[in-house]
């Protein structure tokens, strides 16, 4: 079972809800579940949608064609009814059916004039009822629901509009035709609306109506969660954390001991910043408090750094989190902390670039940049989480590194991760908290005492005397400008990043999925990882034996590790979001290789499975770099 | 002692800088406030002033120009035992740095800002600082300056700080005390001091401070009641836009709550066990964290 | 007329949001004053607001957010024969913007600042921004806001700005005047202007507004004389912390030099020449320049 | 003739004035002159020095050992006697003598306990008589003469302190024992002093006194410039400027139409500011005013890189000025500009990183930084200037070449160059000024268009209607995420960087040095060109054929043709002042070789021709890392 839904409408009009309910309703049937989000940076009225992708096998991404359509108005049949396989669905309400699909105001003037041109090539007429007849035509069943009638009927006597519930009833009648028990959707709009039971009520009631008006329409069933058994599937996978990207570190930091967060509002970054200070509280067992994180909202990004580096200083494991934008102001920040020394964790979520860009839209172009960032030389560590579980074992593991080798630490993710929701294991709590050399300071304390394994230990403030400087400095952290003592200073910061290379575990390095022996190998890096692990059944169905190399030390970059599997490889191809190929660029550069192909992507959505694996063909049939196009 | 608050670090101001009656003013009110040299910080930004965090035996934290103010506030909420002040320039504090100069007024975090004014970017060869008066050509300008000063008491009032004051580099028991009253105010504080740069600044001289300056007598800073706010302000602008420039303190506000007593209110933890208080591991393991009870929400 | 004034970009702003009034008071007052669209330039930060560059039919400069005011500066400075407006969020000027915002004060260039105060950042979902009040939770907000808020007209005021006023975004032919005098006014000015935000402000409400703010009457704005600015600035500081909030233009000082004014006084060039009049080449060489005459210390 | 001499003394002690008084006198003598300045980051006390070299062939670098030294205090001497030559000349205060070579309160701890032991070991008491009675012999002659005594004789009855003309004194021996004319003396105090009568009459008779005292001290005769004739080499040479590199970049972007600088204060780019501002007034030959730069003073480095965008936009050449700490704060609005294909040009003066580092020391550690500065992709064209005349006239091709392709323009530089003095001829008049497509707008006109060639007609601010934005845009400028145009957009930007390497000259690119046919290539850039090519001859008197490339564009890269130069060694060495090796990490990662010596220096100090020669030879021997530790 791999079924794919796309559910869309106005921002601000329901389709979070929309999304949310189908990812709770199939994750609740003990189903696998990934969801990504697809939004203008706007409040309300630009086109905005949620791709489900549900199955029994892992899955983290998605994948085209889709089986279902949902749409909240007719700009959302007219922008997706194209990724519809034959024989899938299409739900809709009726009340919408005299409408253009291309005029609304809200619709942006390109992809309007690109649509209409679409449909008069496919000679569909510019209403919602000219799309329907076209699609009946192409084998798609059309749910032309009354909607907006069922809903006034249960909405009657109240004062809620009609659109406000409108999500629900989509998303029943989604349910529904999947062959879903009620019970699921009633536990998903439960659990999503936790605490209002008005609410709860009136939604119940409008999927009461909902699966009543489908009782005899014709079902689409998902094996693995159908009629009784619903909630089986669900008791047999254990206990998950259902997530979206942010979550997932908020929680992987919380669990790694962050107890100070700065932040500046940015999208894709914000979100995490509020789960912990929503969070505010940790539990043990027996109910008593053993933790609870500070959250600051600064000035600016300038501010948020800094102020996480004074956290830092005191000893606290405190961090920052932003994106591109933000980052670009945090770059100072982040040099004092390089010359300091300062176990310092930055959170960097890339989105689109440069400038403000694409600011709620995906990329990995970031990731040059984090390696470069600053003006002089110093060490520093990037690590790129793959997948939701990755991004919190991270979290922990970037405050490990940080302390451990006393330098920046940037944690990159994008906006692919950041958004898209997915269940995880609930994570085991035997991870390691890792703090590096700590001494109470002293008399005699020197911040920067020169070792021989060239960390010197830490004391924090408060402990002892001892002083900073963002001036070269000499043992005692005073500003020193002598040559000889700044060569010194100079080469303890720099020869750290050998002894990263030396101490990092492989599996922190770079990890491998696929067969041992294989011909081809598919380097990634971040979100994309998904998509190509997700592929690598078909991928190795095709004759070749393909292998995935996901990379996630960035810097310093493994390249003797990363070297390894190149060498067993007779084809190197780097699948990225981004122009230039920045992981095929640092291979090259390190590894000393040409790659012999890329597949990019840069219009600002992720990868699906099925790109990955039309990229990999054309790749096999010659070409040396592929540019995706998919999503909307 | 003040002499066991000096580091041995040699400060590197030019002779008859202004600087040195500040550095001796410091250590003499941290010595006669019997500082605990360990959990006292001062933080500070780039410029001749910001050099001063080396020649004080306590932390120094010497920052980024115009960041000492986040610097501070992180270390002072991460860990609210510390004492925590900063120094700054003018061009540091009021240019690069003002928003932060803002943004902590607003916050009524317990630091202590102190600026050293002296008119000009003294470090990097004496520009003009937000401070300097239209008109004022000093040595290191091609022309007269073009851009209007700031008065820092005045924007410090606007902001929020509790704590308002304007010293002299050179009349140091004055400013020593000044300093005292400044770090033994719970709240966001502003001490002003007026600071000759015999180098480059040419024009604010220790002449001018006689004929530009008085010290304040029977002025009463402090605002009692919440009410009596607004009305001290208006007694403080009036005497601002006076001929010369008050010495001493302008205002002291008790009446509003310090950033830790809000961040209390809503976290009641927060007083007892700051950050810098929390066990972040179990014996080098992550903490038995109840999942349920901590992330009820994200569990299915 | 209005309408030739909106360029075909769809306002994507919410249903009700107070934006969109500000956008038509904007568009009556351009074209009343009859200003030439290509002469005329939007320069707006980030966040819903910054936005209203892409909404109107003339030269729209969508910055970064907090630097619409440099930006801004460099056009008007480069080109003084542009007219240039800036727009933007509470957030964008007056948080990570505001070292700017009081730069502009000090420096009093021909600019006319437009705050769009909505008490939030609208576009990054609803967090508190710089103006609001203590003690309030909106929408968004996890928990009450600890933050003291800044008052735009008074830090304004303190800045150095020229021309003070505060609008309300749904009251438009109120606002269009005032965006008029502000347009016409010649310095740095601050329009606050009090904009619903439907979406995440359930507190500053269009109710809360009309129990909250009154128009003024009686006031008279205008500093006659250089004298008189600060016995205006205390008048103004009372009625700022009076209960309500005043709407209508509240200071208007033409007694002091436009930046413009300034640099011309230093170098009588700028005047006729300005940088945008200056020719840079000769027939595609460089103009043919006097070494002894223009680098002649430099010459052995 | 070649002569090194060294004059040093607490920073704000006359040390800046003594050097510049050497420094025109030997460039009016018609010699060749290279003078580096080092200072601590401190305005007054701290040791500080000039390193002169003078020359009758063209030379772009100092050379060690030093003929002569001149100290204005006890801490000059204890430096820098170890630099001088056997058979070289100590010259200072016999004052001074009784005084400690090492106790001053203004040195450094580490050196000065470094000083000792080497004091020690050479059997050499900590005082300058010490010091005197070793150099004596060592073969050096020592001139301990009573400057005091006979400035306070010359001073009588005025109030002006010794130490105020100390100085000249020092100079004005140092001159006469060159056996320079004192005409030359007054000359230079004349155009040092310009304007100020008094003082010019108080130096000259300083000058007049030392003289005498040492009209039958031994000379030590200077070849071109002896006796009468001293003025007549200058007047064969023609007219030069004698300027520092941040003069030379200031004057080249008036030359190139600059009309609106801004600026927050730095080290070491402050003065260019500075400097423009004083010039205030181009003229013409008529006397008439054809042009006046306006310079604005911002209230931080953001604002300055937003103002200089406001400049550009309205059509005027703007520009602003900066070193590492101001760069990292100007990251975001360079972004900015890249999207918006907005052609700023930023002058960028690397000095110690990272953070504040080493403010008022040499680096090129920013390289990287520079490429890769900002989050997203986009196409920028970073020029590294090798001396002071390309200096001058890189400014002009910045404002071209960002105009003509549309994007911002980084102009590196040094503090190395910045701060270093020499002549350049006068610049001719007939360089081109080329401004890309310019159009006057019209009614529906698109800032954006789409356009064969990838640039879009540019209108300024003021001629027409049209929009900006950081977001991605459609070709009027206004925000759009459609993924279409999204990609159109992007490719347009990016492929820039192509043109830009198919349309750029050679002689941009790289420069190539030495011998046609060579055994070993030698990779340079920025200032550190001035020593490497210094010493070719020396290079080439070895056996080996060495040339030297060096490379100018730093981004795009231009692989191709470096790789020519590459091709025909047989090894490839690079020489450059930092601790990775940035341009071998890039010709590494773009001519895909192994670089096979590195010649660094990170301890803040430029890199001289002997320590060239040496590294040189040191890689021949087998080294394939050298690490340069030379200047104090
Ligand atoms: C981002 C950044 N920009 C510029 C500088 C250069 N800089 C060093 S000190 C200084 C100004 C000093 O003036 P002020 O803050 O008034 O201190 P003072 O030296 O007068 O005490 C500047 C601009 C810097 N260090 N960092
Ligand atoms: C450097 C940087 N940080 C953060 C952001 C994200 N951001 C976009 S809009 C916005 C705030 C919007 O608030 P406000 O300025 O009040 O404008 P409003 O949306 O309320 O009109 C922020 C923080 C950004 N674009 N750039
Ligand atoms: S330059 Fe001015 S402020 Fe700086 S040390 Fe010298 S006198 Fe003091
Ligand atoms: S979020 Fe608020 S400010 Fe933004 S468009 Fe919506 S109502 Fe307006
Ligand atoms: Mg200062
Ligand atoms: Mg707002």
């Amino acid at each position: 079972m791999d079924l794919n839904i796309i559910i869309g409408g106005p921002q601000g009009g329901g389709v979070e809800t929309a999304g949310m309910l189908l990812i709770r309703a199939t994750a609740t049937a003990g189903l696998q579940v990934f969801g990504v989000r697809e939004y203008h940076s706007n409040i309300k009225g630009k086109h905005s949608y949620f791709h489900i992708r549900t199955s029994n096998k892992p899955i983290n991404s998605i994948k085209h064609p889709a089986d279902i359509l949902g749409g909240l108005d007719p700009e959302t049949l007219a922008t997706h009814f194209s990724e519809l396989r034959k024989g899938g669905v299409v739900v809709y309400d009726e009340a919408i059916e005299s409408k253009s699909l291309t005029r609304s105001p809200s619709i942006d003037p390109a992809k309007a004039k690109r649509l209409r041109s679409a449909l008069t090539e496919k000679g569909i007429k510019d209403t919602v009822e000219g799309l329907r007849e076209y699609l009946k035509g192409e084998g798609v069943s059309v749910y032309a629901i009354p909607f907006s009638k069922i809903i006034s009927n249960v909405l009657k006597g109240t004062n809620i509009q009609i659109e406000r519930t409108m999500n629900t009833a989509i998303t029943s009648a989604i349910l529904s035709i999947l062959g879903m028990k009620k019970d699921i959707v009633y536990d998903a709009i439960s659990s999503l609306f936790a605490g209002k039971a008005g609410i709860i009520e009136v939604n119940r009631k409008v999927a009461d109506a909902v699966y009543e008006e489908l009782s005899t329409a014709e079902k689409f069933q998902v094996e693995s969660a159908k009629g009784e058994d619903d909630k089986k599937g669900h008791e047999e996978v254990g206990k998950r954390l259902l997530l979206a990207g942010n979550d997932a570190v908020a929680i992987g930091k919380i669990l790694g001991g962050l107890r100070f967060q700065t932040y500046y509002p940015i999208t894709p970054a914000a979100d995490e910043s509020l789960v912990i200070e929503e969070i505010a509280k940790i539990f043990d067992n027996e109910g008593r408090i053993i933790g609870s994180p500070i959250v600051v909202q600064t000035e600016d990004e300038i501010s948020a750094v800094g102020m996480a580096i004074g956290g830092v200083l005191t000893g606290v494991r405190s961090a920052t989190s932003t994106s591109g934008p933000g980052f670009s102001l945090m770059v100072e920040g982040l040099g004092w902390a390089g010359i300091n020394e300062v176990p310092l964790v930055i959170t960097y979520y890339q989105r689109g670039g440069p400038s403000t860009g694409l600011p709620t839209r995906h990329s990995q172009s970031d990731l040059l940049f984090s390696i470069f960032a600053g003006h002089g030389e110093f060490a520093r560590i990037v690590i790129a989480s793959g997948d939701h579980r990755e991004a919190m074992e991270d979290a922990v593991k970037c405050f490990n590194y940080a302390e451990i080798f006393q330098v920046p630490v940037i944690h990159l993710l994008d906006k692919g991760l950041a958004n898209s929701v997915t269940t995880v294991p609930v994570p085991s709590i035997d991870i390691p908290i890792v703090r590096g050399k700590i001494v109470d300071g002293g008399e005699e304390y020197k911040r920067f005492k020169l070792t021989e394994d060239r960390i010197s230990p830490r004391a924090f403030l408060g402990r002892t005397i001892q002083w900073y400087t963002g001036d070269e400095h000499n043992e005692y952290g005073n500003i020193c400008e002598d040559p000889v003592v700044r060569e010194e200073m100079y080469r303890k910061r720099m020869e750290k990043r050998r002894m990263i290379l030396e101490e990092l575990p492989d599996w922190d390095k770079a990890r491998f999925y696929g067969p041992e022996k294989y011909d081809d190998l598919l380097l990634t890096w971040g979100t994309t990882k998904g998509a190509v692990v997700d592929a690598l059944p078909e991928l190795n169905a095709t004759g070749e034996r393909v292998s995935v190399l996901q990379v996630r030390l960035m810097e310093p970059f493994p390249a003797d590790y990363v070297s390894e599997f190149i060498a067993g490889s007779r084809r190197v191809v780097s699948i990225e979001a981004n122009y230039t190929g920045q992981l095929a660029w640092l291979i090259e550069r390190y590894c000393k290789i040409n790659v012999d192909g890329k597949v990019l992507k840069y219009n600002g959505r992720t990868i699906s499975e099925d790109e990955v694996l039309n990229g990999y063909r054309r790749i096999k049939e010659g070409e040396t770099s592929v540019v995706l196009t998919g999503g909307e | 002692m003040a002499a066991e608050w000096s580091s041995d670090v040699w400060p590197d101001w030019c002779p008859g800088c202004g600087n040195f009656g500040i550095l001796s003013a410091l250590k003499l009110a941290l010595s006669e406030l019997r500082i605990n040299k360990r959990e006292f910080v001062i933080v500070s930004g780039i410029g001749c002033s910001g050099k001063i965090a080396h020649f004080v035996r306590t932390n120094g934290v010497h920052t980024l120009h115009g960041r000492a103010i986040p610097f501070a506030s992180g270390i002072k909420v991460a860990n609210p035992e510390l004492k925590v002040v900063v120094h700054g320039g003018d061009g540091d504090l009021l240019g690069i740095g003002m928003g932060h100069f803002i943004a902590l007024g607003r916050r009524n975090i317990d630091i202590l800002v102190v600026i050293h004014n002296n008119g000009v970017y003294g470090l990097t060869k004496g520009q003009a600082s937000p401070t300097l008066g239209k008109g004022v050509k000093t040595k290191g300008l091609a022309f007269p300056n073009i851009t209007e000063p700031v008065n820092p008491i005045l924007l410090g009032m606007m902001s929020g700080y509790t704590f308002l004051a304007r010293g002299y580099a050179y009349s140091v028991e004055h400013l020593k005390d000044l300093l005292k009253a400044g770090l033994n105010h719970k709240g966001a504080g502003v001490l002003e001091v007026i600071q000759p740069c015999p180098t480059w600044n040419n024009v604010t001289t220790t002449e001018w401070v006689s004929n530009n300056t008085f010290y304040l007598k029977d002025w009463k800073p402090l605002v009692e009641k919440k009410e009596d706010l607004a009305q001290k302000m208006k007694e403080v602008l009036s005497m601002e836009y006076g001929d010369k420039r008050a010495l001493g303190i302008i205002l002291e506000d008790n009446t509003r709550e310090v950033y830790q007593e809000r961040v209390t209110k809503l976290n009641e933890i927060y007083d007892k066990y700051p950050p810098s208080k929390q066990k972040i591991e179990s014996n080098g393991r992550i903490l038995p964290i109840s999942f349920e009870k901590t992330f009820e929400k994200y569990l299915i």
